[in-house]
């Protein structure tokens, strides 16, 4: 990555004694859009707080275009917030809170009025310029903060949670404009989320955290498909996540049955993890699966309907857009390709991954 | 401590009697002395100014028995009636105040039926012969410029117009506009020369030698001299104020039998004396005076000369017209 | 760094502005001459008169029990109304606000003879009227630290206690009041202070033969103040800061000393 | 009124006992002539030549004195917010403590600080510099009231300042304001009533001093404060006082309104 | 409902001029659990702060086991809220936070520290006990503010966006500990959420609401397939919303193309609102479906790939397992019992669903 607009060097910040962030490496490409995902006080705000310059490492570096920023004040970094807790000025209006920033910048007049205009348009709040922060409801807060960051049109963006308070409709609306308004400006966008398929769809790049701790660093798809780990597996999805042995390439033995798969290169008769995705679990007829199951519970999502399914003394989680009730026999087929296979942890870092599990 | 505590419902009791006078104007051993001669206890209240006073003795409910305060603030409640005849002939030391000062306060008591002389002196200049190389004899030297920003002038109002008035001859008693607008001129005229206008510091800041020359009590003169050597004081040829604090029997009083008892009790040679050795005034108790030694007698800081006396003249209390014209006056002139 | 630096060497001058003047008059406690401009050499004189003095320490008595006793229940009423306050609408608000600043605004002495005509016509001039003026000028100050603090709060936390079961009474105490103490505290501490620092206003709603401090001071003014008055200004001064540097640092120490036994 | 509101009941019994009807007597010595007639010439005497020029002077005084208060407390509230020692209360006494000593002492102390021959002099002169003449002028008396006041500026500007949310900060910082943008635009605005408060509890008695002018001013000059003060004690024209004194009070109360009203929130009112 | 712990009757409330809510009328039944669910700013807080006893409406009543409460102060009802900024007390540690409740009834001081010990493991927060609010992560704080709520076993809980900061992993956990708190303590809860997938998974019986106006009111799986309208159809879930016309029973030609389907009771050549989840869009091959069309967008979701195809002029969202990547045409095929059909709107109430479509 040689394009890298950010660099975060080794960051590594304690509170209380306790390590939040361990050496935390990450290089961020211009225009990329990043996520940081992790469980709850994984140290994701942490981490933006580092780079937004509101919080300094206890050691570590944050290179920004090649120049160390770690000790400039956050006004004069390109980067701008927009907070977990929207940190809306109360004593303005929302026009004079989103005009901030501009008027710092001695932006003319009419700029200024365009640029709100443009803003409040973008978040679907058009007309509320003379509103007072404290009448509105949490999500418009919300999209207020998003509206007073973004037209300050930054190099970096920082995106702490900005979506949270959304409802999906909304949200969905708003992943499109920042994507949109990502690309029209230039603008790299670091993003927080504790919604796996929010960061799955708008992010480049993701960053898996637990603990202060990088688990795995790709693609979405990667990520999805390919997790390093037994923790970013079950993070990122639902799963079913059991132990195996691999008795030989290609072939894992779960639970007493064999199931082939399509992995390689483990050593003969090592311990392993094994990870199914519920949606890969399909519905054959009693005895015709690999393993024969009860379902135990039904749950409906919506787009599908989710199931529990007693199995070989696992209960297996299922997906499927038709509805087997409880009671239901049924036999429980995998394809190959659908299962994964991933090494035990060994390292002290590993270990932390299987405490969550 | 059970004074502290003391509540109005035992003033006006048979055993009390309530006391207005100036803040450090008695030595407060001699209360406790009252009280154990004759059973009657003191309430003691002090005030710093003669119109403290009577807006206390005025306004409040309080029953005071004896105020003692300045000579036009005397002649003022004389006027109004608030006071009560003291009767002499029940008094066993009356007679220690000496004649001279019984003509003098004529001036304010005209017919001496409501009060007796406690302490008086004169006003006067104030310098350091250190930082004055001639021997001040008139009021001149405040108005002529020579000493610029080296003057403390007396910051009340008959103390300051007093300077001039005298300086140019007139009396300290006038009600003549001329005349008081002829001092305002001389007083504006001085003021860039004034250093400070000053009533209680006057001493301190003189002994700290902050100032050459300040218009001046004698009383005050006197301690300053105490502290420096240098510090002289003078009353100017012209003639000045002398001044006279006096105790009136009040009419609100509810015990006059007690307040007489006390008033006896402070012309009394022994209790006068420890008055007098407090606050080292010139008192009018002759018991007292001839007691003392020649030096202290004869301290012109002390008592003044006769001839010294007779250029002198009292205040008196002022028209309402006139009160209001001078404190215009004063407005004017401190506004300036 | 250097900005630490130089933000303790502004808090050490706005201290030392503070305390110089108090610093000039514990030395002349120690000055064995009366007047204040002559130094006569050092003694310990003044303090063993002043604690042989019963009228001062009846006044001191009186300036302190005056002063919590007023500095206390004006807290109590500028509490109370600072709450409703905050409550109304903006033309109560103001006028409430602006009525209740008079005696702030009044030159002493009109508070003062305001308050004598009103006392001498309905009761007796005494120690009482003493604490109701000065409850009367005190209470301002209490308002008027207290009522900004409620206007920057977030009442959301108010709502929550009361959600949780609390009444209005205790969500106050619980909730609101630990979050408006210091301003509570600042309020009591700036009545107490008004209240010793009086004259005016005392002298003329006190009765004959009662004195605080102030009176005392001032009675002497014209013939010089004693030197006594300084030994107790630095006697109190000493008080007051033992008192709370004991009360800011014992709990500290004993903290450790906890820490260092626990391990 | 809600009930909320209620609760400002003895208050209000109160000022009405204690304030509002002495003021009445006040106010009858102000429409009277002195002999029993009625005139509003009382309080029309303020603007008098000599009055208004006096109002104008304690106005121009207690102004600077309430602007230099403010200039020194609001630094100083946001350096003790940001080196974050001590208990909250400890700074109120720490402030407040130097009040405990009388008035009239302190005042004189300052008197031997600045005089000629005082001890700022003294050591001006070890040092080798020229000495002052900072005695009896009005540097003096705003020395003196800056003094008197400051902790009366100090403590609800602290106050306001400590309750400031941290997040509001960052979020100016992070859309590119300095610290000066900061200050104006963000804490200044957020801590007003602090302010307000602070500056209504030093303008005012500033306004109506009297005692400091007379001490440290060397006497040279009259406030409105002193020339009420000197009607009622020395020249005993209560009728005059009590005009004046009602005049200064219309006069406050009218700006203090108008601060008020003028910005459409009580939350945030500029002076 | 005879049952009903709550009944909100014709609530109206302004802001400004604004009508927030306008005669709405719920009954809520004992232990039952009910989602309220709309866009943001539809007035979903002001009616849980109705409830709460926080704001008073401006017309009608709040009935709490058969007695009027509209009037009753916040602590004098048998109702606790998680508040949706979570309010907690910065000056209390975290068990002080959660004892607070508990201390007022006067509870013995075991027991409280059972409960507090009980609430935090409840929430995944052992240990917390002596931390300070301000210290926390967001998501840790929103935990917090749930177990001080619920360790008062109020009859009724009161939920506004409780799960908002939490990650996927939690939130499930959450849910489920929620529901079983729920049915252990028998209380009914009152949900606010704006995931869609939550209110579907969660709850008894779902209020979408709209504008103040509630739209639709029934159980997920009513809600889910049998939309009342448009706007709850798109709100509820992605879904294709398409202009048709019903020329008889059981027939609706959409775009030009006749779709079989099995709605009936409609006027002769009504207009309607057809409604295709995107998931039930089946791809076959070219010119084996109903439509032609080209996939023109991919989008990585996780479970599926969301694929926009173009056809017969409309941008059809299309969910799916497998890829199919832009420029790929495929065929288009919709089962007749996956078509929704509804009637246009005609009403003032309904107009402002259009609107927000
Ligand atoms: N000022 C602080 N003092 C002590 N601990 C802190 C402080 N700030 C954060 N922490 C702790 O650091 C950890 C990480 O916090 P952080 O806010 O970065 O989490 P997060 O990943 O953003 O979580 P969430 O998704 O809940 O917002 C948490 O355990 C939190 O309690
Ligand atoms: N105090 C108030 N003054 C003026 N308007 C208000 C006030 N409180 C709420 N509103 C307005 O009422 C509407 C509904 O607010 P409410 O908080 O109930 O929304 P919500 O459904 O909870 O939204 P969200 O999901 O964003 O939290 C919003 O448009 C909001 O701006
Ligand atoms: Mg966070
Ligand atoms: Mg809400």
């Amino acid at each position: 990555m040689e394009q890298a607009i950010l660099n975060l060097q080794h960051l590594t910040k304690s509170f209380d004694g306790k390590k939040i962030l361990d050496d935390l490496s990450i290089d961020i490409g211009r225009n990329e859009f990043v996520t940081l995902l992790g469980p709850s006080g994984c140290g994701k705000t942490t981490t933006l707080r580092i780079i937004g310059g509101f919080a300094t490492p206890d050691e570590g570096k944050v290179i920004f275009e090649g120049k160390d920023i770690t000790n400039l004040s956050p006004d004069k970094r390109h980067i701008n917030t927009v907070f977990q807790k929207y940190s809306l000025f109360s004593h303005m209006s929302v026009g004079e809170n989103i005009a901030f920033g501009l008027k710092l910048k001695k932006k003319s007049k009419s700029y200024i009025q365009d640029k709100i205009r443009y803003a409040l348009k973008l978040v679907d709040l058009e007309g509320f310029e003379d509103r007072h922060p404290m009448s509105l409801s949490g999500g418009q807060q919300q999209r207020i903060a998003i509206a007073r960051a973004i037209v300050n049109e930054p190099e970096v963006l920082l995106l702490d949670e900005p979506l949270g308070a959304l409802d999906l409709k909304l949200r969905q609306d708003m992943q499109q404009e920042l994507i949109k308004i990502k690309n029209e400006l230039g603008i790299t966008f670091i993003f927080v989320t504790h919604d796996q398929e929010e960061a799955l769809t708008m992010s480049d790049r993701i960053i898996v955290m637990n603990q202060g701790l990088i688990q795995q660093v790709g693609t979405p798809v990667d990520i999805y498909n390919e997790p390093q780990n037994a923790f970013v597996a079950d993070f990122i999805g639902e799963s079913n996540i059991i132990d195996g042995v691999m008795p030989k390439d290609c072939l894992v033995e779960i639970l007493g049955c064999p199931f082939p798969c399509v992995d390689t290169g483990f050593a003969p008769n090592e311990n392993v993890d094994v990870v199914i995705r519920p949606e890969d679990m399909e519905f054959l007829e009693k005895g015709k699966g690999m393993m024969d199951g009860v379902v135990t519970s039904i749950l409906f999502k919506g787009v599908h309907y989710e199931m529990k399914v007693q199995a070989n003394g696992y209960e297996w989680l299922a997906h499927s857009t038709i509805a087997y009730h409880p009671g239901t026999e049924i036999g429980l087929y995998v394809k190959p390709e659908n299962i994964q296979i991933m090494h035990k942890p060994v390292s002290a870092a590993q270990e932390v991954i299987k405490k969550n599990e | 401590e059970e004074e502290s505590s003391v509540d109005m419902s035992e003033a006006g009791g048979k055993n009390t009697i309530v006391v207005l006078n100036y803040g450090e104007y008695i030595d407060t051993s001699v209360l406790k002395q009252f009280q154990k001669e004759t059973g009657i206890k003191v309430l003691y209240e002090e005030a710093t100014t003669p119109e403290e006073m009577y807006s206390k003795y005025k306004a409040s409910t309080i029953p005071y028995d004896l105020i003692c305060s300045s000579d036009y603030m005397v002649e003022r409640l004389i006027e109004e009636g608030e006071t009560e005849e003291i009767d002499f002939s029940q008094m066993q030391y009356i007679d220690n105040i000496g004649d001279l000062y019984w003509e003098m306060s004529k001036s304010y008591d005209p017919e001496l039926k409501y009060s007796i002389p406690y302490f008086w002196g004169t006003v006067g200049i104030l310098y350091n012969t250190n930082m004055v190389d001639e021997e001040i004899t008139s009021w001149d030297s405040l108005f002529n410029g020579k000493y610029a920003r080296e003057i403390i002038m007396q910051n009340s109002i008959r103390d300051a117009y007093m300077c001039a008035l005298k300086y140019k001859g007139y009396s300290l008693n006038t009600t003549n506009h001329k005349e008081l607008q002829v001092a305002q001129n001389m007083l504006l005229e001085q003021k860039p020369d004034v250093e400070a206008y000053f009533v209680d510091e006057v001493r301190e800041e003189m002994v700290a030698g902050n100032a050459a020359l300040a218009v001046c009590y004698s009383g005050e003169a006197y301690l300053a001299n105490e502290y420096d050597e240098d510090l002289e004081y003078v009353v100017p040829e012209e003639g000045s104020n002398v001044w006279f604090d006096s105790w009136m029997m009040m009419k609100k009083g509810e015990n006059h039998e007690g307040a007489l008892k006390f008033l006896d009790f402070l012309c009394r040679e022994d209790i006068a004396m420890k008055n007098f050795e407090e606050i080292y005034y010139p008192t009018p108790n002759t018991a007292v005076y001839d007691q003392l030694d020649e030096e202290t007698k004869e301290d012109p800081l002390i008592f003044p000369s006769e001839a010294t006396l007779e250029k002198c003249e009292v205040y008196k209390a002022l028209d309402a017209d006139t009160t209001a014209y001078y404190s215009q006056l004063w407005k004017e002139l401190k506004t300036s | 760094m250097v900005k630490r630096f130089f933000m303790k060497f502004y808090l050490v001058l706005i201290i030392a502005f503070l305390y110089i003047p108090i610093a000039v008059l514990v030395v002349l406690s120690f000055n064995a001459s009366r007047s204040r401009v002559v130094w006569g050499g050092f003694t310990l004189k003044w303090y063993q008169i002043l604690l042989h003095n019963s009228d001062v320490v009846a006044a001191l008595q009186n300036t302190l029990t005056i002063g919590f006793a007023s500095a206390a229940i004006a807290t109590g009423i500028g509490l109370l109304a600072a709450i409703g306050i905050d409550a109304m609408k903006k033309r109560s608000y103001s006028l409430t606000l602006g009525i209740g600043n008079i005696p702030m605004l009044n030159a002493d002495i009109v508070t003062g003879i305001a308050l004598m005509l009103w006392f001498s016509r309905f009761t007796s001039l005494g120690y009482v009227s003493i604490l109701l003026a000065h409850v009367t000028f005190n209470i301002p100050y209490v308002i008027l630290s207290i009522l900004p603090k409620l206007q920057q709060m977030d009442m959301s936390v108010y709502e929550a206690a009361r959600d949780l079961g609390a009444n209005s009474v205790t969500a106050f105490f619980r909730v609101v009041f630990p979050m408006i103490f210091p301003s509570v505290v600042s309020g009591f501490f700036m009545a107490l202070t008004m209240s010793m620092d009086d004259f005016v206003v005392t002298y003329f709603t006190k009765g004959a033969g009662i004195n605080t401090l102030s009176t005392m001071i001032y009675g002497e003014l014209k013939r010089g103040i004693k030197p006594e008055m300084y030994a107790l200004s630095t006697l109190i001064f000493a008080v007051v800061l033992v008192v709370l540097l004991l009360a800011n640092f014992v709990p500290e120490i004993r903290q450790k000393q906890l820490k260092k036994a626990a391990m | 009124m809600n009930k909320r509101s209620l609760l400002a009941t003895p208050y209000i019994v109160w000022i009405i006992g204690f304030t509002v009807l002495p003021i009445l007597m006040i106010v009858f010595y102000a429409l009277g002539d002195g002999n029993g007639g009625f005139t509003l010439s009382n309080i029309l005497a303020i603007f008098e030549p000599v009055h208004l020029k006096s109002l104008l002077l304690a106005l121009w005084l207690a102004l600077l004195c309430t602007v230099v208060c403010l200039l020194l407390a609001y630094p100083l509230a946001v350096i003790l917010r940001k080196l974050n020692i001590g208990k909250k209360g400890l700074m109120a006494i720490i402030v407040i403590l130097p009040m405990w000593v009388n008035f009239v002492l302190r005042i004189m102390a300052w008197q031997l600080l600045l005089s000629r021959n005082g001890i700022i002099n003294a050591i001006l002169g070890v040092l080798g510099l020229p000495g002052q003449d900072l005695a009896n002028s009005n540097v003096a008396i705003v020395i003196g009231m800056v003094y008197d006041y400051l902790p009366f500026m100090i403590l609800p500007v602290y106050n306001a300042v400590m309750e400031l949310n941290e997040d509001v900060i960052e979020a100016a910082r992070d859309l590119g304001a300095p610290l000066s943008a900061v200050l104006t635009k963000i804490m200044i605005p957020l801590t007003m009533p602090g302010i307000i408060s602070g500056i209504t509890m030093v303008f005012v008695p500033s306004l109506t001093t009297f005692a400091i002018p007379d001490i440290l001013g060397g006497g040279k000059i009259m406030l409105i404060g002193n020339i009420i003060e000197q009607e009622f004690s020395t020249s005993m024209n209560w009728n005059l006082g009590s005009g004046l004194s009602i005049a200064l009070m219309i006069f406050v109360l009218i700006s203090m309104m108008f601060t008020v009203k003028n910005d459409g929130g009580k939350e945030s009112s500029v002076w």
